[in-house]
């Protein structure tokens, strides 16, 4: 099962991670990615997150199948938020879930590695001084060729 | 020709979406992005420098020499920064 | 902050991730270990985890010092179900919480190969054919001499 | 010589603790392994591969040759399978 959600609203992590569960999983990990005030003076007002609506959901799906192509996964969560957000606020939440645990937790980083390169969002960030887009960060794109390194070995 | 702008590209341009008739010399991407560069003091901002944007057609990314019709979708936007 | 919890009791997901998160988190990485029914015959009633108490709170307390010493992490949250627990019931979770994604899964999946094969836990499982204790698994022990070698590098 | 036994050891053992005086031969977790052997036939069954069983001495896992005096609190037990 690939469920996929973009939205607004709040969500119950303990709700998600049941519904990843049956009698074949024994391991489930998690992401969950938070508004982080990342400045000196702790000045962050808000985030807020923008999707390219179709395609955001269709890309967060190929990352999914990819995922559960590569490792043996039963079930994938992927929740990501949109829209204004305030510090500690959760952004993303990824779940996967597998009959081990080596699978989960690598099944659950590729995710996040391709969300982070590969799904049409965009973050901007509220301060007293105003508004400003977030730059993309090198160390995502290293991340991601990471995989590519180990799917060519 | 369907083009949507996203994050500070919309913000420069102005609005999030135009639907243009684009000249028969436009084939590609960046001949697309050339000829949007012209249309307002804010699309020549957006355009500015073409390697600081990304390019979608019919919602997945592409490159700059793909080539594109009338029939497509294309997007306009910054280097993705979500998650 | 380091919490370790040994309990019967079930437990919220979403609290304990509440819990870990701060102002300076962006990252938290979790693992959930369920009651799963490996048989061919879907014939496990019940998993019975003893543990050595005093021992296995320090054996968990010592794993996640070590992995905040490793790892850029914040907060730690282990909490392990003993007693007797039904298929798909929780008996571990883990919560890595971090500034960035990478140091939570680490430490994550650190904590899990350690806890593994360095916590004094015991798992019984209960068929119809009655109660037997489950052996060591050889992949735990090869999960956990992985991180050695990294170290040694 | 408080010792706690855990698992199938304690099931042989049919008792999970015992407080016993050590004769002074027994100086290391492997003799005295080989000395509660011969206090039943449960212990003989607990104690008959020693490979398959792992030891702790005051709370710490300990290799068969740790030394071993009356004050130790030690524990006997098969590998773990917590997680």
């Amino acid at each position: 099962m690939i469920k996929i959600s973009i939205q607004n609203e709040e969500f119950d992590v303990t709700a998600e991670i049941k519904q990843l569960s049956s009698k074949s999983i024994g391991a489930i990990a998690t992401f969950s990615g938070m508004v982080r005030d990342g400045s000196k003076d702790s000045s962050l007002i808000s985030l807020t997150l923008e999707h390219y609506p179709g395609m955001s959901e269709a890309a967060l799906e190929e990352i999914a199948q990819k995922a559960k192509k590569e490792w043996s996964i039963d079930s994938i969560t992927i929740v990501h938020r949109v829209g204004r957000l305030k510090p500690e606020e959760m952004i993303v939440f990824v779940g996967c879930a597998s009959a081990h645990r080596h699978a989960a937790f690598d099944g659950c980083q590729y995710i996040m590695d391709y969300l982070k390169t590969d799904a049409p969002f965009w973050k901007a960030e509220e301060t007293k001084d105003g508004t400003t887009w977030v730059s993309e960060r090198e160390n995502d794109k290293a991340a991601k060729r990471r995989w590519h390194l180990e799917e060519s070995n | 020709m369907k083009i949507y702008y996203f994050a500070w590209v919309r913000d420069y341009i102005g609005y999030p979406y135009e639907d243009i008739s684009c000249p028969k010399t436009v084939k590609t991407i960046e001949q697309l992005a050339q000829h949007l560069k012209d249309q307002s003091d804010g699309h020549r901002r957006a355009f500015q420098d073409l390697s600081s944007i990304r390019a979608a057609k019919n919602q997945k990314f592409v490159a700059n020499d793909s080539e594109v019709s009338d029939t497509d979708e294309v997007a306009f936007f910054p280097p993705v920064t979500g998650g």
